[in-house]
Protein backbone atom coordinates (compact mmCIF):
# COMPACT_ATOMS: atom_id res chain seq x y z
CA UNK A 1 0.00 0.00 0.00
CA UNK A 2 3.02 2.26 0.28
CA UNK A 3 2.83 4.73 -2.56
CA UNK A 4 5.98 6.67 -3.27
CA UNK A 5 6.82 6.70 0.38
CA UNK A 6 3.34 7.57 1.61
CA UNK A 7 1.06 5.20 3.44
CA UNK A 8 -2.03 7.03 2.24
CA UNK A 9 -3.75 10.38 1.71
CA UNK A 10 -3.56 11.43 5.36
CA UNK A 11 0.10 10.50 5.51
CA UNK A 12 0.79 12.76 2.54
CA UNK A 13 -1.03 15.65 4.20
CA UNK A 14 0.80 15.06 7.48
CA UNK A 15 4.08 14.97 5.58
CA UNK A 16 3.31 18.39 4.06
CA UNK A 17 2.57 19.87 7.48
CA UNK A 18 5.76 18.44 8.95
CA UNK A 19 7.94 19.39 6.00
CA UNK A 20 6.93 23.00 6.41
CA UNK A 21 7.25 22.81 10.19
CA UNK A 22 3.67 23.96 10.59
CA UNK A 23 1.65 23.47 13.75
CA UNK A 24 -0.89 20.79 13.13
CA UNK A 25 -3.24 22.43 15.63
CA UNK A 26 -3.37 25.83 13.95
CA UNK A 27 -2.33 25.44 10.32
CA UNK A 28 -4.95 26.57 7.81
CA UNK A 29 -5.35 23.28 5.99
CA UNK A 30 -6.86 25.00 2.92
CA UNK A 31 -3.50 26.68 2.35
CA UNK A 32 -2.03 23.27 1.60
CA UNK A 33 -4.49 22.51 -1.21
CA UNK A 34 -2.24 23.53 -4.12
CA UNK A 35 0.80 21.71 -2.85
CA UNK A 36 -1.27 18.64 -2.04
CA UNK A 37 -2.74 18.54 -5.54
CA UNK A 38 0.70 18.97 -7.06
CA UNK A 39 1.99 16.02 -5.05
CA UNK A 40 -0.99 13.85 -5.96
CA UNK A 41 -0.50 14.71 -9.64
CA UNK A 42 3.12 13.61 -9.33
CA UNK A 43 2.04 10.21 -8.05
CA UNK A 44 1.62 8.38 -11.29
CA UNK A 45 0.76 4.74 -11.63
CA UNK A 46 -1.68 4.74 -8.72
CA UNK A 47 -4.36 2.06 -8.73
CA UNK A 48 -7.78 3.65 -9.29
CA UNK A 49 -9.16 2.85 -5.85
CA UNK A 50 -6.19 4.53 -4.20
CA UNK A 51 -6.39 7.59 -6.43
CA UNK A 52 -9.92 8.16 -5.21
CA UNK A 53 -8.82 8.14 -1.57
CA UNK A 54 -6.24 10.83 -2.33
CA UNK A 55 -8.75 12.82 -4.37
CA UNK A 56 -11.28 12.81 -1.53
CA UNK A 57 -8.77 14.55 0.72
CA UNK A 58 -7.63 16.84 -2.11
CA UNK A 59 -11.20 17.96 -2.80
CA UNK A 60 -11.75 18.71 0.90
CA UNK A 61 -8.65 20.88 0.90
CA UNK A 62 -9.78 22.72 -2.24
CA UNK A 63 -13.19 23.30 -0.68
CA UNK A 64 -11.58 24.69 2.49
CA UNK A 65 -9.40 26.95 0.41
CA UNK A 66 -12.37 28.19 -1.60
CA UNK A 67 -14.26 28.99 1.59
CA UNK A 68 -11.37 30.96 3.00
CA UNK A 69 -11.11 32.97 -0.22
CA UNK A 70 -14.83 33.49 -0.59
CA UNK A 71 -16.28 33.67 2.90
CA UNK A 72 -19.70 34.22 1.32
CA UNK A 73 -20.00 30.56 0.39
CA UNK A 74 -19.28 29.41 3.92
CA UNK A 75 -20.73 27.94 5.89
CA UNK A 76 -23.01 25.74 3.89
CA UNK A 77 -26.30 25.27 5.66
CA UNK A 78 -26.09 21.48 5.90
CA UNK A 79 -22.44 20.54 6.22
CA UNK A 80 -21.57 16.99 5.28
CA UNK A 81 -19.76 15.33 8.08
CA UNK A 82 -16.08 15.46 7.37
CA UNK A 83 -16.04 18.56 5.21
CA UNK A 84 -15.24 21.10 7.89
CA UNK A 85 -11.69 22.08 8.62
CA UNK A 86 -12.03 20.95 12.23
CA UNK A 87 -13.19 17.52 11.17
CA UNK A 88 -10.27 17.10 8.80
CA UNK A 89 -7.90 18.42 11.46
CA UNK A 90 -9.29 15.96 13.99
CA UNK A 91 -8.64 13.09 11.58
CA UNK A 92 -5.15 14.33 10.85
CA UNK A 93 -4.32 14.55 14.55
CA UNK A 94 -5.69 11.08 15.14
CA UNK A 95 -3.65 9.76 12.23
CA UNK A 96 -0.51 11.46 13.56
CA UNK A 97 -1.03 9.63 16.87
CA UNK A 98 -1.46 6.32 15.06
CA UNK A 99 1.67 6.93 13.06
CA UNK A 100 3.58 7.68 16.25
CA UNK A 101 2.33 4.47 17.80
CA UNK A 102 3.17 2.46 14.71
CA UNK A 103 6.68 3.87 14.86
CA UNK A 104 6.95 3.00 18.55
CA UNK A 105 5.78 -0.56 17.83
CA UNK A 106 8.19 -0.82 14.90
CA UNK A 107 11.04 0.30 17.16
CA UNK A 108 10.18 -2.47 19.59
CA UNK A 109 10.20 -5.02 16.79
CA UNK A 110 13.55 -3.82 15.53
CA UNK A 111 14.99 -3.93 19.05
CA UNK A 112 14.09 -7.63 18.91
CA UNK A 113 13.13 -7.71 22.57
CA UNK A 114 10.35 -10.20 22.28
CA UNK A 115 9.14 -12.76 24.79
CA UNK A 116 8.73 -16.50 24.37
CA UNK A 117 6.31 -18.84 26.05
CA UNK A 118 6.82 -22.44 26.96
CA UNK A 119 4.95 -25.00 24.92
CA UNK A 120 4.25 -26.69 28.23
CA UNK A 121 4.08 -30.26 29.34
CA UNK A 122 4.77 -31.92 32.63
CA UNK A 123 8.24 -33.25 33.12
CA UNK A 124 8.60 -36.89 33.83
CA UNK A 125 7.17 -39.86 31.97
CA UNK A 126 4.68 -38.49 29.45
CA UNK A 127 1.21 -39.94 29.65
CA UNK A 128 -0.44 -40.67 26.34
CA UNK A 129 -2.58 -37.68 25.42
CA UNK A 130 -6.31 -38.02 25.95
CA UNK A 131 -9.45 -35.99 25.62
CA UNK A 132 -8.83 -34.35 22.24
CA UNK A 133 -11.92 -32.72 20.75
CA UNK A 134 -12.39 -33.49 17.12
CA UNK A 135 -14.56 -30.43 16.56
CA UNK A 136 -11.75 -28.20 17.86
CA UNK A 137 -9.36 -29.92 15.45
CA UNK A 138 -11.76 -29.41 12.54
CA UNK A 139 -12.23 -25.77 13.58
CA UNK A 140 -8.47 -25.24 13.57
CA UNK A 141 -8.27 -26.77 10.10
CA UNK A 142 -11.10 -24.53 8.88
CA UNK A 143 -9.30 -21.48 10.23
CA UNK A 144 -6.05 -22.46 8.52
CA UNK A 145 -7.87 -23.09 5.24
CA UNK A 146 -9.66 -19.75 5.44
CA UNK A 147 -6.39 -17.91 6.01
CA UNK A 148 -4.57 -19.88 3.33
CA UNK A 149 -7.33 -19.16 0.80
CA UNK A 150 -6.57 -15.47 1.16
CA UNK A 151 -2.91 -15.93 0.32
CA UNK A 152 -1.95 -13.84 -2.66
CA UNK A 153 0.99 -14.65 -4.88
CA UNK A 154 3.41 -12.43 -3.00
CA UNK A 155 2.45 -13.92 0.37
CA UNK A 156 3.59 -17.33 -0.67
CA UNK A 157 7.11 -17.31 0.52
CA UNK A 158 7.87 -20.96 0.12
CA UNK A 159 9.48 -21.67 3.48
CA UNK A 160 12.73 -23.37 2.63
CA UNK A 161 13.30 -26.78 4.05
CA UNK A 162 16.05 -26.46 6.59
CA UNK A 163 18.83 -28.94 6.18
CA UNK A 164 21.45 -29.86 8.66
CA UNK A 165 24.99 -30.30 7.42
CA UNK A 166 25.26 -33.45 9.50
CA UNK A 167 22.22 -35.00 7.89
CA UNK A 168 23.38 -33.99 4.42
CA UNK A 169 26.89 -35.37 5.06
CA UNK A 170 25.40 -38.72 5.96
CA UNK A 171 23.32 -38.70 2.80
CA UNK A 172 26.32 -37.87 0.64
CA UNK A 173 28.35 -40.60 2.27
CA UNK A 174 25.65 -43.06 1.28
CA UNK A 175 25.61 -41.72 -2.27
CA UNK A 176 29.41 -41.96 -2.50
CA UNK A 177 29.43 -45.52 -1.24
CA UNK A 178 27.10 -46.43 -4.09
CA UNK A 179 28.73 -44.43 -6.87
CA UNK A 180 32.31 -44.15 -7.99
CA UNK A 181 31.82 -40.58 -9.09
CA UNK A 182 29.02 -38.03 -9.42
CA UNK A 183 28.81 -34.40 -10.46
CA UNK A 184 27.97 -31.64 -8.04
CA UNK A 185 25.00 -30.78 -10.25
CA UNK A 186 23.61 -34.28 -9.77
CA UNK A 187 23.90 -33.95 -6.00
CA UNK A 188 21.96 -30.69 -6.13
CA UNK A 189 19.04 -32.22 -8.05
CA UNK A 190 16.65 -30.40 -10.32
CA UNK A 191 15.72 -27.23 -8.53
CA UNK A 192 17.94 -26.76 -5.52
CA UNK A 193 17.23 -23.93 -3.10
CA UNK A 194 20.13 -21.74 -2.12
CA UNK A 195 20.08 -23.19 1.41
CA UNK A 196 20.18 -26.72 0.07
CA UNK A 197 23.08 -25.91 -2.25
CA UNK A 198 25.08 -24.31 0.55
CA UNK A 199 24.53 -27.18 2.95
CA UNK A 200 25.45 -29.68 0.22
CA UNK A 201 28.61 -27.75 -0.50
CA UNK A 202 29.64 -27.59 3.17
CA UNK A 203 28.94 -31.31 3.51
CA UNK A 204 31.21 -31.98 0.52
CA UNK A 205 33.98 -29.91 2.07
CA UNK A 206 33.61 -31.96 5.22
CA UNK A 207 33.93 -35.22 3.29
CA UNK A 208 36.91 -33.81 1.40
CA UNK A 209 38.57 -32.83 4.65
CA UNK A 210 38.00 -36.32 6.01
CA UNK A 211 39.60 -37.76 2.84
CA UNK A 212 36.45 -39.60 1.86
CA UNK A 213 36.24 -37.93 -1.53
CA UNK A 214 38.29 -36.13 -4.14
CA UNK A 215 36.99 -33.11 -5.95
CA UNK A 216 37.92 -32.01 -9.45
CA UNK A 217 37.01 -28.98 -11.46
CA UNK A 218 38.56 -28.57 -14.90
CA UNK A 219 37.66 -24.99 -15.57
CA UNK A 220 36.54 -22.01 -13.54
CA UNK A 221 32.73 -22.33 -13.33
CA UNK A 222 33.12 -25.75 -14.90
CA UNK A 223 31.43 -28.94 -13.73
CA UNK A 224 32.57 -30.11 -10.32
CA UNK A 225 33.19 -33.84 -10.26
CA UNK A 226 33.10 -35.63 -6.92
CA UNK A 227 35.02 -38.90 -6.83
CA UNK A 228 35.23 -41.54 -4.14
CA UNK A 229 38.72 -41.66 -2.74
CA UNK A 230 40.26 -45.09 -3.30
CA UNK A 231 41.88 -45.31 0.07
CA UNK A 232 38.60 -44.42 1.82
CA UNK A 233 37.90 -46.95 4.51
CA UNK B 1 7.71 -17.47 48.49
CA UNK B 2 4.43 -18.52 50.06
CA UNK B 3 3.29 -22.10 49.38
CA UNK B 4 0.42 -20.83 47.24
CA UNK B 5 2.74 -18.71 45.08
CA UNK B 6 5.00 -21.72 44.57
CA UNK B 7 2.08 -23.92 43.56
CA UNK B 8 0.86 -21.29 41.11
CA UNK B 9 4.30 -20.88 39.62
CA UNK B 10 4.52 -24.65 39.10
CA UNK B 11 1.10 -24.77 37.42
CA UNK B 12 1.89 -21.81 35.13
CA UNK B 13 5.18 -23.52 34.26
CA UNK B 14 3.52 -26.67 32.92
CA UNK B 15 0.65 -24.81 31.24
CA UNK B 16 0.94 -24.53 27.46
CA UNK B 17 -1.53 -21.70 27.28
CA UNK B 18 -2.66 -18.85 29.53
CA UNK B 19 -4.48 -19.99 32.69
CA UNK B 20 -7.40 -18.05 34.12
CA UNK B 21 -7.44 -16.89 37.71
CA UNK B 22 -10.51 -19.08 38.29
CA UNK B 23 -8.71 -22.17 37.02
CA UNK B 24 -5.74 -21.39 39.26
CA UNK B 25 -8.10 -21.09 42.23
CA UNK B 26 -9.73 -24.39 41.36
CA UNK B 27 -6.52 -26.43 41.08
CA UNK B 28 -4.91 -24.91 44.18
CA UNK B 29 -8.07 -24.89 46.26
CA UNK B 30 -7.47 -21.24 47.16
CA UNK B 31 -9.82 -18.27 46.94
CA UNK B 32 -9.56 -16.01 43.89
CA UNK B 33 -8.45 -13.24 46.22
CA UNK B 34 -5.60 -15.32 47.59
CA UNK B 35 -4.67 -16.31 44.04
CA UNK B 36 -4.46 -12.66 43.12
CA UNK B 37 -2.05 -11.94 45.96
CA UNK B 38 0.02 -15.00 45.03
CA UNK B 39 0.14 -13.92 41.38
CA UNK B 40 1.48 -10.57 42.49
CA UNK B 41 4.15 -12.42 44.43
CA UNK B 42 5.09 -14.60 41.45
CA UNK B 43 5.24 -11.50 39.26
CA UNK B 44 7.47 -9.65 41.71
CA UNK B 45 9.83 -12.59 42.02
CA UNK B 46 10.07 -12.87 38.23
CA UNK B 47 11.34 -9.31 38.00
CA UNK B 48 14.71 -10.45 39.35
CA UNK B 49 14.95 -13.37 36.94
CA UNK B 50 14.95 -14.24 33.25
CA UNK B 51 11.18 -14.75 33.29
CA UNK B 52 8.13 -12.48 33.37
CA UNK B 53 4.50 -12.96 34.38
CA UNK B 54 2.20 -11.75 31.61
CA UNK B 55 -1.56 -11.35 31.64
CA UNK B 56 -4.41 -10.42 29.38
CA UNK B 57 -7.44 -9.66 31.48
CA UNK B 58 -7.83 -12.61 33.86
CA UNK B 59 -5.56 -14.98 31.94
CA UNK B 60 -2.00 -15.45 33.14
CA UNK B 61 1.12 -16.93 31.58
CA UNK B 62 4.83 -17.18 32.33
CA UNK B 63 7.05 -15.91 29.50
CA UNK B 64 10.72 -15.07 29.03
CA UNK B 65 11.92 -11.54 29.77
CA UNK B 66 12.25 -9.43 26.59
CA UNK B 67 15.93 -8.76 27.19
CA UNK B 68 16.63 -12.50 27.03
CA UNK B 69 15.27 -12.64 23.47
CA UNK B 70 18.67 -12.95 21.74
CA UNK B 71 19.63 -16.02 23.76
CA UNK B 72 16.26 -17.72 23.54
CA UNK B 73 16.03 -17.00 19.81
CA UNK B 74 19.51 -18.46 19.37
CA UNK B 75 18.39 -21.61 21.16
CA UNK B 76 15.09 -21.97 19.32
CA UNK B 77 16.45 -20.81 15.98
CA UNK B 78 13.50 -18.42 15.83
CA UNK B 79 13.02 -16.02 12.94
CA UNK B 80 12.77 -12.29 13.42
CA UNK B 81 9.28 -10.90 12.76
CA UNK B 82 9.13 -8.19 10.12
CA UNK B 83 6.15 -5.98 9.36
CA UNK B 84 5.67 -3.30 6.71
CA UNK B 85 4.93 0.25 7.86
CA UNK B 86 1.37 -0.20 6.59
CA UNK B 87 0.87 -3.36 8.64
CA UNK B 88 2.35 -1.64 11.70
CA UNK B 89 -0.13 1.24 11.31
CA UNK B 90 -3.07 -1.13 11.12
CA UNK B 91 -1.73 -3.05 14.10
CA UNK B 92 -1.33 0.20 16.03
CA UNK B 93 -4.97 1.11 15.42
CA UNK B 94 -6.24 -2.34 16.43
CA UNK B 95 -3.97 -2.58 19.49
CA UNK B 96 -4.91 0.79 20.95
CA UNK B 97 -8.61 0.83 19.99
CA UNK B 98 -9.54 -2.82 20.32
CA UNK B 99 -11.93 -4.29 19.63
CA UNK B 100 -12.14 -2.47 16.29
CA UNK B 101 -13.82 -3.17 12.96
CA UNK B 102 -12.07 -2.93 9.63
CA UNK B 103 -14.12 0.15 8.74
CA UNK B 104 -12.89 1.87 11.90
CA UNK B 105 -9.28 1.07 11.06
CA UNK B 106 -9.78 2.34 7.53
CA UNK B 107 -11.42 5.54 8.76
CA UNK B 108 -8.33 6.31 10.82
CA UNK B 109 -5.74 5.30 8.22
CA UNK B 110 -7.66 6.72 5.25
CA UNK B 111 -6.87 3.71 3.07
CA UNK B 112 -8.19 0.24 2.40
CA UNK B 113 -6.83 -2.13 5.07
CA UNK B 114 -8.01 -5.48 3.74
CA UNK B 115 -4.55 -6.75 2.94
CA UNK B 116 -2.84 -5.56 6.11
CA UNK B 117 -5.58 -7.06 8.29
CA UNK B 118 -5.13 -10.33 6.48
CA UNK B 119 -1.36 -10.19 6.96
CA UNK B 120 -1.78 -9.57 10.70
CA UNK B 121 -4.33 -12.39 10.98
CA UNK B 122 -1.97 -14.76 9.22
CA UNK B 123 0.85 -13.80 11.54
CA UNK B 124 -1.59 -14.48 14.43
CA UNK B 125 -1.04 -10.95 15.75
CA UNK B 126 -4.74 -10.11 15.64
CA UNK B 127 -7.82 -12.30 15.76
CA UNK B 128 -11.56 -12.06 15.36
CA UNK B 129 -13.42 -11.04 18.49
CA UNK B 130 -17.03 -11.57 17.54
CA UNK B 131 -19.13 -8.99 15.75
CA UNK B 132 -20.37 -5.51 16.44
CA UNK B 133 -24.13 -5.50 16.80
CA UNK B 134 -24.71 -2.76 14.26
CA UNK B 135 -26.15 -3.07 10.72
CA UNK B 136 -23.97 -5.43 8.70
CA UNK B 137 -22.64 -6.97 11.94
CA UNK B 138 -19.01 -6.16 11.09
CA UNK B 139 -16.25 -8.39 12.47
CA UNK B 140 -14.37 -7.03 15.48
CA UNK B 141 -10.61 -7.48 15.74
CA UNK B 142 -8.37 -7.58 18.79
CA UNK B 143 -4.75 -8.45 19.49
CA UNK B 144 -3.57 -11.91 20.51
CA UNK B 145 -1.13 -13.38 23.01
CA UNK B 146 1.32 -13.67 20.14
CA UNK B 147 1.11 -9.93 19.76
CA UNK B 148 2.10 -9.36 23.39
CA UNK B 149 4.86 -11.92 22.99
CA UNK B 150 6.26 -10.56 19.72
CA UNK B 151 6.44 -7.06 21.16
CA UNK B 152 7.79 -8.15 24.54
CA UNK B 153 4.81 -6.80 26.50
CA UNK B 154 3.48 -8.41 29.65
CA UNK B 155 0.05 -6.81 29.22
CA UNK B 156 -1.81 -4.31 27.04
CA UNK B 157 -1.23 -1.69 29.73
CA UNK B 158 2.44 -1.76 28.68
CA UNK B 159 1.74 -0.54 25.15
CA UNK B 160 4.10 2.37 24.55
CA UNK B 161 2.36 5.65 25.24
CA UNK B 162 2.91 8.26 22.60
CA UNK B 163 2.76 12.02 22.69
CA UNK B 164 -0.25 13.27 20.72
CA UNK B 165 0.00 16.46 18.68
CA UNK B 166 -1.89 18.14 21.54
CA UNK B 167 1.03 17.18 23.75
CA UNK B 168 -0.83 14.58 25.76
CA UNK B 169 0.82 11.30 26.69
CA UNK B 170 -1.61 8.58 25.75
CA UNK B 171 -1.39 4.86 26.31
CA UNK B 172 -4.08 2.37 25.57
CA UNK B 173 -6.25 2.94 28.60
CA UNK B 174 -6.54 6.66 27.99
CA UNK B 175 -7.73 5.83 24.52
CA UNK B 176 -10.27 3.17 25.44
CA UNK B 177 -13.82 4.31 24.90
CA UNK C 1 20.73 -12.86 39.61
CA UNK C 2 23.65 -12.32 37.24
CA UNK C 3 22.77 -11.58 33.61
CA UNK C 4 24.14 -14.96 32.53
CA UNK C 5 22.02 -16.81 35.09
CA UNK C 6 18.94 -14.96 33.84
CA UNK C 7 19.71 -15.82 30.23
CA UNK C 8 20.20 -19.47 31.11
CA UNK C 9 16.99 -19.57 33.11
CA UNK C 10 15.10 -18.16 30.10
CA UNK C 11 16.60 -20.72 27.71
CA UNK C 12 15.88 -23.63 30.07
CA UNK C 13 12.34 -22.30 30.48
CA UNK C 14 11.47 -22.56 26.78
CA UNK C 15 13.37 -25.83 26.26
CA UNK C 16 11.18 -28.88 26.39
CA UNK C 17 14.09 -31.22 26.73
CA UNK C 18 17.30 -31.23 28.73
CA UNK C 19 19.89 -28.79 27.39
CA UNK C 20 23.60 -29.61 27.54
CA UNK C 21 26.07 -27.28 29.18
CA UNK C 22 27.80 -26.92 25.82
CA UNK C 23 24.60 -25.84 24.12
CA UNK C 24 23.95 -23.31 26.90
CA UNK C 25 27.47 -21.96 26.41
CA UNK C 26 26.91 -21.71 22.66
CA UNK C 27 23.62 -19.77 22.80
CA UNK C 28 24.76 -17.44 25.57
CA UNK C 29 28.27 -16.97 24.22
CA UNK C 30 29.71 -17.72 27.66
CA UNK C 31 32.43 -20.17 28.66
CA UNK C 32 31.40 -23.60 29.96
CA UNK C 33 32.93 -22.61 33.29
CA UNK C 34 30.82 -19.48 33.55
CA UNK C 35 27.77 -21.51 32.55
CA UNK C 36 28.47 -23.90 35.39
CA UNK C 37 28.56 -21.08 37.93
CA UNK C 38 25.36 -19.59 36.48
CA UNK C 39 23.61 -22.97 36.63
CA UNK C 40 24.50 -23.19 40.33
CA UNK C 41 22.93 -19.77 40.77
CA UNK C 42 19.74 -20.77 38.91
CA UNK C 43 19.55 -23.94 40.99
CA UNK C 44 19.98 -22.11 44.29
CA UNK C 45 17.36 -19.56 43.31
CA UNK C 46 14.87 -22.26 42.33
CA UNK C 47 15.04 -23.74 45.84
CA UNK C 48 12.82 -20.94 47.08
CA UNK C 49 10.25 -21.44 44.34
CA UNK C 50 7.89 -23.97 42.79
CA UNK C 51 10.53 -25.04 40.27
CA UNK C 52 13.70 -27.12 40.46
CA UNK C 53 16.80 -27.36 38.33
CA UNK C 54 17.46 -30.99 37.48
CA UNK C 55 20.37 -32.50 35.61
CA UNK C 56 21.58 -35.78 34.33
CA UNK C 57 25.27 -35.57 33.71
CA UNK C 58 25.81 -32.45 31.61
CA UNK C 59 22.17 -32.11 30.58
CA UNK C 60 20.05 -29.58 32.43
CA UNK C 61 16.32 -29.04 32.70
CA UNK C 62 13.85 -26.96 34.71
CA UNK C 63 11.12 -29.06 36.27
CA UNK C 64 8.38 -28.47 38.82
CA UNK C 65 9.22 -29.14 42.46
CA UNK C 66 8.07 -32.62 43.57
CA UNK C 67 5.86 -31.20 46.31
CA UNK C 68 3.86 -29.28 43.68
CA UNK C 69 2.85 -32.52 41.98
CA UNK C 70 -0.72 -32.54 43.36
CA UNK C 71 -1.45 -29.07 41.95
CA UNK C 72 0.19 -29.82 38.63
CA UNK C 73 -1.80 -33.05 38.39
CA UNK C 74 -5.00 -31.19 39.29
CA UNK C 75 -4.32 -28.73 36.49
CA UNK C 76 -3.39 -31.30 33.89
CA UNK C 77 -6.36 -33.29 35.11
CA UNK C 78 -8.34 -35.69 33.01
CA UNK C 79 -7.98 -33.54 29.93
CA UNK C 80 -4.48 -34.54 29.04
CA UNK C 81 -4.37 -33.09 25.56
CA UNK C 82 -2.67 -29.85 26.47
CA UNK C 83 -1.92 -28.04 23.26
CA UNK C 84 -1.47 -24.40 22.43
CA UNK C 85 -3.73 -23.02 19.69
CA UNK C 86 -0.69 -22.90 17.40
CA UNK C 87 0.12 -26.57 18.03
CA UNK C 88 -3.53 -27.52 17.42
CA UNK C 89 -3.44 -25.74 14.04
CA UNK C 90 -0.28 -27.59 13.03
CA UNK C 91 -1.84 -30.87 14.17
CA UNK C 92 -4.93 -30.12 12.05
CA UNK C 93 -2.81 -29.50 8.95
CA UNK C 94 -0.82 -32.71 9.46
CA UNK C 95 -3.97 -34.71 10.20
CA UNK C 96 -5.84 -33.57 7.10
CA UNK C 97 -2.93 -33.43 4.64
CA UNK C 98 -0.75 -36.31 5.77
CA UNK C 99 1.85 -37.32 4.93
CA UNK C 100 3.19 -33.76 4.87
CA UNK C 101 6.61 -32.16 5.15
CA UNK C 102 7.33 -29.29 7.48
CA UNK C 103 7.65 -26.94 4.52
CA UNK C 104 4.17 -27.96 3.36
CA UNK C 105 2.69 -27.38 6.80
CA UNK C 106 4.40 -23.98 6.94
CA UNK C 107 3.17 -23.07 3.47
CA UNK C 108 -0.43 -23.71 4.56
CA UNK C 109 -0.18 -22.08 7.99
CA UNK C 110 1.96 -19.23 6.70
CA UNK C 111 4.18 -19.27 9.80
CA UNK C 112 7.21 -21.15 11.08
CA UNK C 113 6.12 -24.49 12.58
CA UNK C 114 9.41 -25.80 14.00
CA UNK C 115 8.40 -25.62 17.65
CA UNK C 116 4.88 -26.94 17.22
CA UNK C 117 6.04 -29.94 15.18
CA UNK C 118 8.54 -30.71 17.89
CA UNK C 119 5.84 -30.43 20.56
CA UNK C 120 3.49 -32.73 18.66
CA UNK C 121 6.27 -35.29 18.20
CA UNK C 122 6.99 -35.11 21.94
CA UNK C 123 3.32 -35.69 22.70
CA UNK C 124 3.37 -38.65 20.30
CA UNK C 125 0.54 -37.15 18.28
CA UNK C 126 2.56 -37.15 15.05
CA UNK C 127 5.48 -39.22 13.87
CA UNK C 128 7.95 -39.44 10.99
CA UNK C 129 6.76 -41.32 7.95
CA UNK C 130 9.88 -41.63 5.84
CA UNK C 131 11.07 -38.98 3.45
CA UNK C 132 9.79 -37.33 0.34
CA UNK C 133 12.01 -38.21 -2.62
CA UNK C 134 12.73 -34.63 -3.61
CA UNK C 135 15.96 -32.67 -3.16
CA UNK C 136 16.82 -32.51 0.49
CA UNK C 137 14.66 -35.58 1.09
CA UNK C 138 12.50 -33.75 3.65
CA UNK C 139 10.93 -35.74 6.46
CA UNK C 140 7.25 -36.62 6.06
CA UNK C 141 4.95 -36.45 9.07
CA UNK C 142 1.73 -38.29 9.79
CA UNK C 143 -0.52 -38.84 12.80
CA UNK C 144 -0.05 -41.73 15.24
CA UNK C 145 -2.46 -44.26 16.68
CA UNK C 146 -2.22 -42.24 19.91
CA UNK C 147 -3.69 -39.40 17.90
CA UNK C 148 -6.68 -41.53 16.89
CA UNK C 149 -7.18 -42.70 20.46
CA UNK C 150 -6.83 -39.19 21.84
CA UNK C 151 -9.53 -37.89 19.52
CA UNK C 152 -11.73 -40.94 19.85
CA UNK C 153 -11.44 -41.89 16.18
CA UNK C 154 -11.26 -45.41 14.83
CA UNK C 155 -9.73 -44.29 11.54
CA UNK C 156 -8.60 -41.16 9.73
CA UNK C 157 -11.69 -41.36 7.50
CA UNK C 158 -13.68 -40.34 10.58
CA UNK C 159 -12.08 -36.89 10.64
CA UNK C 160 -14.97 -34.47 10.18
CA UNK C 161 -15.14 -32.94 6.73
CA UNK C 162 -15.04 -29.19 6.76
CA UNK C 163 -16.34 -26.49 4.46
CA UNK C 164 -13.55 -24.81 2.49
CA UNK C 165 -13.73 -21.06 1.92
CA UNK C 166 -15.00 -21.88 -1.58
CA UNK C 167 -17.88 -23.70 0.05
CA UNK C 168 -16.76 -27.23 -0.76
CA UNK C 169 -17.13 -30.00 1.80
CA UNK C 170 -13.79 -31.72 2.15
CA UNK C 171 -12.82 -34.67 4.27
CA UNK C 172 -9.31 -35.93 4.63
CA UNK C 173 -9.24 -38.11 1.54
CA UNK C 174 -10.58 -35.40 -0.77
CA UNK C 175 -7.83 -33.12 0.45
CA UNK C 176 -4.99 -35.57 0.09
CA UNK C 177 -2.75 -34.91 -2.86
Amino acid sequence: MTVEGFEGPLDLLLELVEERKLDILTVRLGDLADEYLARVRALDALPAEEVSAFLVVASRLVLLKARSLLPAIAPAEEEDEGTTEEELRRRLIEYAAVKGRATALGDRLRAGERAFHREGGAPGPALPPRGGRVDALAAAWTKVLALAARQTEEDIVAPAERYSVEQRTEELETVMSEHEQVTFATLLGDRPTLGFAIVTFIALLDLYRRLVIEVEQDALFGEIVVRRKRSAS
Amino acid sequence: MTPLARAIEAVLFVAEKPVSRGELARVTGATPKAVEAALAEVGARCEETGLRLAHEGEDWQLITAPEQAPFVAAYLGADRLRLSPAALETLAVVAYKQPATRAEVEAVRGVNCDQTIYTLMQRRLIEERGRRETPGRPILYGTTWEFLECFGLTSLEELPSVMTPEGVQVGRTAEAT
